[in-house]
């Protein structure tokens, strides 16, 4: 079962993550989860051995902060998620523009269920 | 007059990989080198990617089992692992306690196996290949191994949820015992080499290093991060058996290639220690519990593989099927730190530098 | 023909690796079989890296989106005569991953292929037996015979007292 | 010394070649080594529990009429079929399945 | 020829001066001429006959060989005014310039002229010999100037031609370009016939002028700065040649042979620090690099081919003198050094014609070398570099003029696809760099002979040793560039002006067959020549230069041609089918339009490229010189010491 | 007759003892390696193969110099053998290793072309030996001509020991063996793939492993002829030294460019030149 998980908005996401790098936790990963109408991004923390979740919700189509600058781990994991869910991270420091994991050819946002959310992601494709 | 000065590029720009004898895996750096200086190296992946994130939502919980563990056929019984663990905790299963030891036994012969394969790989990117045909040689005595316990050589499929489907009888235990000891034989005969030989040295020695900050910072896991002096392994937190055989990890502090393979060196010694007592002390009991149900709910579990932690996110919601499998792999964790070392190495230092992170891009792929 | 020409093709085959979609399971052994264990240089096989210096194309994995243009790359440097051989299920089907969005299929679907090698992996001496096989095609190549696309059998078995007791038929 | 990989040089000459020499000799596989897949078509009752549980869908099975049917280039040799077979018909030979080429019969 | 001499009329006296006035004066009435031609097809066309002219008059010359000349005293006024007028050419030239040393270098030349006279006057007795003189050293150096020479100035038309169109071109300048190119041969010829040191002194400052005016000639700030600095330098020399003429002087000598004849060391020392100034040998090799910036002909004509030879052709012409004396071993040291750090410096430039100007530095310093080393061996092999030099070294200048006319940049990096651009000029420079390093062509041979005749002082054999070495690396390099091609099924040949083309084929039809012939040439005109400099030579010395000429020759030329061959009939019978896209690493792209591309991060192509190594950090230019500099000085330094010592 | 019989010896059986001894190299080093390796003619299989496959390209100009590399080798021996001139025959075998050099960068293929900067490395660290070598002959016999060798009373090695011991590194390079195989390899996997060689296919690249033969036996000919003098002595020396390749090849990594040329330039070569400072200093007192 998840303990530690901070609710935040996408808004104060930046903010939540900044005050953490000084504090000595290391990103582990991001975790996006197809919640319907929205997307669930998950920030996973370790400080310790003991983990620790940041969780955003945002409606599909909208753009999320990238933490990138804060944690350049986290580029990586942001191009991948913005491959596979079609969610669209503002501020990358490396940007893959869709084709990190995901060659030209393959399908949108393949990991995305439901077709209303395949259309949101190929709208932020269209943005992008 | 056609003006050529604009167009030419003053320096040499090279693919690395995906198809190169020296990375078996399909990788793609393009690296810009000044002389054979790297200046500049921009990896490119997804030529191994096939989506078992999403094939995990479909297979039902129970083949997932089979599906996670190819997620990579090194350490294919510790993804298999970590997937059961999850669900456990899930679902409230108590794994018997002779399972939890066997669990320990098939993982550290899996870390036998990565770390023998990883050093003659080494061995083989730094042109040393009667190394790398020793080591692999040792190699086959830990495969064999893994065959006689599990009957197969790669994809052990032993791991189940509620526990494992093999037991060993005490014969097995004791021709496993052996086996290590002869496996023991073989370390000496080129573990002094590649901590001693001066060519060797002279390849890793000062070559990518990683400081403990940077470490930190990009978030290095496993062996790459204990080189750089960060004590991280997850096996400290006791999960399966390891709480009752107790680890100590293995720490260097230079951050260097040379370091990264001290480590790794070390751990074998260290598996076989642990496998040693696993077996001595295993306990009598069941070897699985069988399980009812269906899990829901989320949770995140973590191993230590071979390469270094790995991450699995399950979020289940009562059906057979899960609604989320999301799985970190340790390399994933580790290419940043990768991309930070390379700029300024010169290129016969590329496939060794890479090497020194043990990459799994199958795994950081899925 | 014994000491022909072709005969002494077939004792030369370099091999050139490439790994598509593979979980390297199917690369490990493949490397395995390098080693003083398996030892496949006592056939004359070596491993090159180069596709123009080889006979025969080992290919691990199945293809995706990406990679089937490197695979088709490498396809196009080899010399003729070549020979492809896919081990592991997942050049045949894509085995345990079929049916992924990324994943397209067999080997067969974007080149030709000569043998296939079932198994997940398939152990170091299935693979041999593969090249083996994989010389003899090599050598009716080189002799300008024909040579079929590998076959994937499926197994069928019906009860006993039925007309086909046991029985395997072209899929 | 200069050279530490010498001794261990000289050490595997002495001690020969460590090769299998396969296919002149064929190693005996171990007891338990699963290999590929047989069906007894005997104990066979064409349920298709072991269709429905395979991981890589590599069986199926069909009542009408009665057949079980394998394709081995996609069965991953897991052994989980043979584990949820109600009539234990299905077993794991040791040795492994030969390859399938075009020379068939030639070589 | 001889119908205008009308060889029945004039004794053989005669018909030798009139060969000396004829390559002296023709060109520079041709000069005149073209410089007044108010149409570029009549300069063109003067310039053509001059060139043939002079080359005919060239190769006639040397068939009178050996002559010499002796003319009334009253020469020796016309030397001195000669003299003065140039100086006060250049005097004006360098007041232009606001090159105030060079104005106070003048005047300083101005005052040893005057004391010589004076002196002169004084009645010091001197030996009279001939004025001008044309054994087998000069005569090998007059065909040079004149065949070669003449090539060239046939090639210019065409390359002005094209470059004025280009460069905005104003024509009056162009006519005085003319001018003095097609001028200097007849200095040029001068410069080598003339045995009196006046004439010599006049004719080396004649061509300092023409190099100075040919630098300056496209007029940026670049080039004229570039043109005081040889100005500079070469002033400096003639101010030190002029002091040689005093000392001869009062040694009683007057001309090169007197030199010879009383072996006056100073005098010898003297002329060879003028002769490292104008050959640009270490320290004193600035203003070379510096006059690449003139148009590409300058550079063929007087910065490889001629002009900067007539410091080592001083060398050599003197150096039978003093052979073994502790003077030849450190001008053998100087010449070693300039070979080795030249050919090094030459390996970390990209710039072509820097790399051709290194080059020649370091071919002149072998040459230098050899004339240190002072052994008939050697001597020969100076001969051979001379004139093999001079050849390939015009040719490959005058294709990096094409070259750079065609794609706009001397960069050696800009020059793959070449052989597919412009296959004739690709042909024809690979073609000139394999003469320069492959053995059967002359380069090779005579690097050869300087190794073996530098045998005996073992610092000056370790330094050829290395040059060679570091030579052979720049030269690959560059053969390696101009041939990258990607795979074409035709080649069509490039427009260029048919007088360039045409010399091209010809210089490099001369070169190969030269080359090829090296041997033969080495036994039937070189050994003689060298016999006859040396001829008090040690029987083991002999020799060593006999053995030279018994080379196992049917194996150098069997194989290569052999090779050649195969690759004609596979060329022949190829099939496009064979052709594949270079390994990068499974990512190739089907685009070539300039390389090969590969699919890289985001699906993008990149290209593919590798840059050749020129080790900007371990050899960079703006470090080593000064170090470099520093070590040659001491060397000249050390010269002037041995004098000394004496 | 005896020349004839010399050029016989060194055109035909030359490339055919070069490929034994390579088979032998293969089986020995499977042996090193605990493994059983290929039958000893295995360059004879890999010869008739690669003769057999489709010669593929990138352009036609590369193909010049594999016949450039072939011929200048075996004018090498060729020169060698009638007793002619060192200092030719030293230019005509760099040219050889030159022409693959030349060869692989008139490709467009990165790779390719930093295998010819490597071998020119190379040239640049093992050169200086073979000159050293040749001079060090001539300050023994006072001539360029190898048949002046013949003329000695003491093999060379007495002379030139230091000499040579940096002509056994030198051969270690030339061989392409490991520490010092960075230009191209013959069995190793490397960062270049096949660096010089990796753009030539087929029939070329059968050329390239003869021209390979030729060197094994010229290098191996020179520790027998020059060094050792006495026949089967010299054959036995050069088996030895062969061998001692070998092992060396299997106990080392491979090391970087910049480390070859910097060990070659501190260690051998300044070894060859303290003998050859040695010679002159005895000629000059001796004479
Ligand atoms: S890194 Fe390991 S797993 Fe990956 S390709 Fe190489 S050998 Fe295989
Ligand atoms: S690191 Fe890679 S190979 Fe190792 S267990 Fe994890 S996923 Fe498997
Ligand atoms: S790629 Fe990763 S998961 Fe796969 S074998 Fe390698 S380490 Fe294991
Ligand atoms: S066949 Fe099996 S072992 Fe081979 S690559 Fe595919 S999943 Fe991995
Ligand atoms: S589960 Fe057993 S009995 Fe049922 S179909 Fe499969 S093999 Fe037959
Ligand atoms: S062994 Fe596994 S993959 Fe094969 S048929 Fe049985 S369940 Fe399916
Ligand atoms: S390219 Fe050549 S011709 Fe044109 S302006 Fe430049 S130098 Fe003159
Ligand atoms: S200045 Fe000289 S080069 Fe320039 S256009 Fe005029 S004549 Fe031509």
């Amino acid at each position: 079962m998840l303990h530690n998980v901070t609710e935040v908005s996408a808004e104060s996401l930046r903010d939540t993550i900044a005050a953490r790098f000084p504090q000595g936790y290391r990103f582990i990963t991001l975790t996006c989860v197809d919640g319907g109408a929205t997307w669930e991004l998950l920030y996973h923390f370790d400080r310790n051995y003991e983990l620790s979740h940041v969780r955003v919700r945002v409606p599909k189509g909208a753009v999320v902060p990238s933490i990138s600058g804060i944690y350049a781990c986290a580029a990586l994991v942001e191009n991948e998620v913005q491959d596979l869910f079609g969610v669209t991270f503002e501020g990358l420091t490396v940007n893959y523009e869709r084709r990190f994991m995901l060659a030209v050819e393959a399908p949108l946002a393949p990991m995305v269920r439901t077709p209303v959310a395949q259309a949101a992601a190929r709208a932020g494709e269209m943005r992008m | 007059m056609n003006n050529a000065t604009t167009s030419t590029p003053r320096r040499t720009v090279i693919p690395f990989g995906p198809q190169h004898p020296v990375l078996p895996e399909p990788l793609h750096l393009r690296l810009v080198l000044e002389d054979e200086k790297v200046v500049e190296a921009q990896p490119a992946v997804g030529y191994i990617h096939r989506g078992i994130e999403k094939l995990a939502e479909v297979k039902d919980f129970q083949q997932n089992v089979f599906l996670l563990e190819h997620v990579c056929g090194i350490c294919s019984f510790i993804h298999a692992l970590a997937y059961c663990q999850g669900i456990e905790e899930l679902m409230g299963v108590e794994v018997p306690a002779r399972a939890r030891y066997l669990r320990v036994v098939w993982s550290e012969l899996n870390r036998l196996h990565s770390h023998l394969l990883w050093l003659g790989l080494l061995a083989d990117a730094f042109g040393f290949e009667s190394l790398f045909m020793q080591i692999w040689r040792a190699r086959e005595r830990v495969l064999d191994l893994e065959e006689q316990t599990a009957g197969a050589r790669i994809m052990l499929s032993t791991c189940t949820i509620g526990g494992v489907r093999r037991d060993l009888s005490a014969e097995q235990v004791g021709q496993v015992l052996r086996g290590l000891d002869e496996l023991e034989r073989e370390f000496d005969m080129f573990v002094p080499v590649v901590i001693k030989d001066a060519t060797v040295k002279e390849r890793l020695c000062g070559v990518g290093v990683l400081t403990q900050r940077q470490a930190q910072e990009l978030g290095a896991v496993g062996p790459v991060a204990r080189a750089s002096g960060i004590a991280r392994d997850l096996r400290v937190t006791g999960y399966a058996a390891y709480g009752e055989l107790g680890v100590n990890p293995v720490i260097e502090t230079d951050g260097d290639c040379y370091a990264r393979t001290l480590v790794r060196v070390r751990e074998l010694y260290q598996s076989l220690l642990l496998l040693r007592k696993a077996l001595r002390h295993m306990p009598d009991s069941p070897i699985a519990v069988a399980v009812k149900g269906k899990p829901e709910g989320e949770v995140v579990m973590r191993v230590e593989q071979p390469r270094g932690e790995v991450m699995y996110y399950l979020k289940a919601n009562g059906t057979a099927t899960l609604e989320r499998v999301r799985v970190r792999t340790p390399t994933f964790a580790n290419l940043p730190a990768l991309l930070a070392i390379l700029p300024g190495c010169e290129l016969a230092d590329v496939p060794v530098i890479t090497l020194s992170i043990d990459p799994c891009v199958s795994c950081t792929e899925r | 023909m014994a000491w022909s020409v072709h005969e002494l093709l077939g004792r030369s085959p370099w091999f050139v690796h490439y790994n598509c979609n593979s979980c390297n399971g199917c690369d490990i052994e493949l490397l395995a079989c390098l080693t003083p264990l398996y030892d496949v240089e006592r056939f004359g096989m070596l491993h090159v890296g180069n596709p123009k210096h080889a006979d025969i194309l080992v290919v691990t994995g199945s293809v995706n989106h990406r990679n089937a243009r490197v695979l088709q790359n490498v396809y196009a440097q080899l010399p003729t005569p070549h020979v492809v051989v896919g081990l592991g299920v997942c050049t045949s089907s894509g085995g345990v991953f079929a049916g992924s969005y990324n994943v397209l299929g067999g080997v067969d679907k974007v080149i030709p292929v000569d043998v296939f090698v079932p198994g997940c992996p398939p152990r170091p001496e299935a693979m041999m037996d593969g090249f083996l096989r994989a010389v003899e095609i090599l050598k009716r190549k080189s002799a300008g015979l024909p040579s079929a696309p590998a076959e994937k059998e499926v197994i069928t078995v019906a009860p006993p007292s039925g007309p086909h007791a046991e029985e395997s038929d072209a899929a | 010394m200069i050279f530490p990989f010498l001794k261990t040089l000289f050490l595997s000459l002495r001690r020969g070649p460590a090769t299998r020499r396969y296919p002149r000799v064929v190693r005996t596989p171990f007891p338990g080594t699963r290999g590929h897949l047989v069906n007894d078509a005997g104990k066979c009752i064409f349920c298709g529990v072991c269709a429905r549980r395979c991981p890589a869908g590599a069986l199926v099975v069909t009542r009408t009429p009665a057949h079980w049917t394998l394709d081995p280039y996609r069965c991953i040799v897991c052994g989980y079929c043979v584990e949820v077979c109600p009539k234990k018909s299905l077993r794991m030979e040791p040795w492994h399945r030969r390859e399938s080429g075009g020379a068939r019969g030639q070589g | 020829m001889e119908a205008l001499i009308g060889s029945q009329g004039l004794t053989k006296m005669t018909r030798n001066e009139l060969a000396v006035a004829v390559l002296v004066v023709l060109p520079l009435v041709g000069g005149a001429l073209a410089w007044l031609a108010p149409w570029r097809w009549l300069r063109s066309a003067v310039v053509w006959l001059t060139a043939g002219l002079s080359a005919a008059a060239g190769v006639y010359a040397v068939t009178l060989l050996p002559f010499s000349v002796t003319l009334g005293s009253w020469h020796e006024v016309v030397a001195v005014v000669c003299e003065l007028m140039l100086v006060g050419l250049v005097a004006y030239f360098a007041w232009d310039e606001r090159g105030w040393l060079i104005v106070g270098l003048c005047a300083v030349q101005v005052g040893v002229l005057i004391f010589e006279w004076l002196e002169g006057a004084g009645q010091i007795p001197v030996i009279k010999d001939a004025v001008f003189c044309l054994d087998g050293l000069a005569g090998a150096l007059v065909v040079i100037i004149n065949v070669i020479g003449g090539l060239i100035l046939v090639y210019a038309t065409g390359y002005m031609k094209v470059h004025s169109c280009h460069g905005g071109g104003r024509g009056a300048r162009e006519g005085r370009f003319f001018l003095v190119l097609t001028g200097f041969l007849g200095l040029m010829n001068g410069l080598v016939l003339a045995n009196h040191l006046g004439w010599l002194s006049v004719f080396w400052e004649g061509t300092t002028l023409c190099s100075f005016l040919l630098i300056r000639h496209e007029g940026t700030p670049e080039a004229r700065g570039n043109a005081r600095r040889a100005l500079l330098i070469n002033v400096f020399g003639g101010v030190v040649m002029s002091l040689a003429g005093v000392v001869a002087q009062r040694g009683g000598a007057e001309s090169l042979e007197g030199v010879l004849g009383s072996r006056l060391t100073v005098v010898f020392v003297l002329l060879c620090i003028a002769a490292l100034a104008k050959s640009a040998q270490f320290p004193l090799q600035s203003w070379l690099l510096g006059a690449m910036v003139a148009p590409t002909p300058v550079s063929a004509l007087l910065h490889s081919a001629t002009m900067v030879k007539a410091g080592a052709y001083l060398v050599l012409r003197l150096a039978p003198a003093f052979e073994g004396s502790a003077v030849m071993d450190v001008i053998a040291l100087i010449g070693g050094f300039s070979f080795a750090v030249a050919a090094a410096l030459a390996v970390s430039q990209s710039n072509a014609k820097r790399v051709l100007a290194y080059s020649t530095i370091s071919n002149l310093g072998l040459i230098v070398a050899c004339a240190g080393i002072g052994t008939p061996l050697a001597y020969a092999a100076a001969l051979m570099i001379v004139c093999f030099h001079a050849a390939s070294k015009g040719l490959l200048f005058l294709c990096v003029g094409a070259i750079e006319q065609e794609i706009g940049s001397r960069d050696i990096e800009d020059m793959g696809s070449l052989l597919h651009t412009m296959p004739l000029t690709a042909g024809v420079t690979i073609a000139g760099m394999l003469t320069m390093l492959v053995p059967p062509f002359g380069m090779l041979m005579s690097k050869l002979m300087a190794i073996e005749a530098a045998i005996e002082a073992p610092l000056v054999v370790l330094l050829v040793i290395a040059g060679s070495a570091l030579t052979v690396f720049f030269w690959a390099k560059w053969i390696g560039r101009v041939q990258t091609v990607s795979y074409h099924a035709r080649y069509r040949l490039e427009r260029m002006p048919r007088s360039m083309m045409g010399v091209l084929v010809v210089l490099c039809a001369m070169v190969l067959g030269g080359g090829l012939g090296s041997l033969a040439i080495y036994r039937q005109v070189i050994e003689p020549m060298a016999l006859g400099a040396f001829p008090h030579a040690a029987e083991k010395a002999v020799a060593a230069l006999r053995a030279a000429g018994q080379l196992h020759s049917w194996p150098i030329l069997v194989f290569p041609l052999l090779a050649v061959i195969a690759w004609l009939v596979t060329v022949w019978r190829f099939n496009p089918g064979y052709v594949r896209l270079p390994y990068l690493a499974g990512e190739n792209r089907d685009e070539t339009e300039l390389s090969y591309k590969f699919t890289s991060v985001k699906d993008e192509p990149v290209v593919a490229w590798a840059t050749s190594l020129y080790f900007r950090r371990t050899l960079n230019e703006e470090r080593i010189t000064p170090w470099a500099n520093l070590l040659a000085w001491l060397l000249v330094l050390s010269l002037l010491g041995v004098l000394g010592g004496r | 007759m005896g020349t004839v019989m010399a050029l016989f010896f060194v055109v035909v059986v030359a490339p055919l003892v070069g490929l034994v001894l390579n088979g032998a190299d293969r089986v020995v080093t499977a042996r090193l390696q605990g493994r059983v390796g290929p039958p000893l003619l295995q360059p004879l299989y890999d010869l008739v193969k690669l003769w057999r496959k489709e010669p593929l390209v990138v352009n036609r100009v590369q193909i010049g110099y594999v016949y450039l590399h072939l011929a200048f080798m075996v004018m090498t021996l060729v020169l060698l053998a009638l007793g002619g001139d060192m200092v030719l025959a030293l230019f005509a075998h760099a040219f050889s290793a030159l022409s693959l050099v030349i060869g692989a960068s008139s490709v467009r293929s990165p790779f390719s072309r930093i295998g010819a900067q490597r071998k020119i490395m190379q040239m640049l660290a093992y050169e200086p030996v073979f000159i050293l070598l040749v001079v060090g002959i001539y300050l023994r016999t006072g001539s360029f001509m190898a048949s002046a060798v013949g003329r000695l009373d003491a093999p060379l090695i007495v002379s030139l020991p230091l000499v040579f011991l940096a002509y056994l590194v030198a051969l270690e390079i030339k061989l392409e063996k490991s520490p010092f195989d960075v230009a191209t390899s013959h069995h190793a996997h490397q960062e270049l793939v096949k660096g010089v060689t990796l753009e030539y296919a087929g029939p070329y690249l059968a050329l390239i492993e003869v021209a390979h033969f030729y060197e094994t036996f010229l290098l191996l000919g020179i520790v027998a002829a020059f060094f050792v003098r006495q026949i089967w002595l010299g054959v036995g020396v050069a088996l030895v030294v062969y061998a001692g390749a070998i092992v060396v090849d299997n106990v080392c990594a491979r090391l970087r460019t910049t480390w070859m040329v910097r060990c070659l330039w501190t260690v051998p070569v300044m070894l060859a030149v303290c003998n050859i400072i040695w010679l002159y200093v005895r000629r000059t007192q001796g004479g």
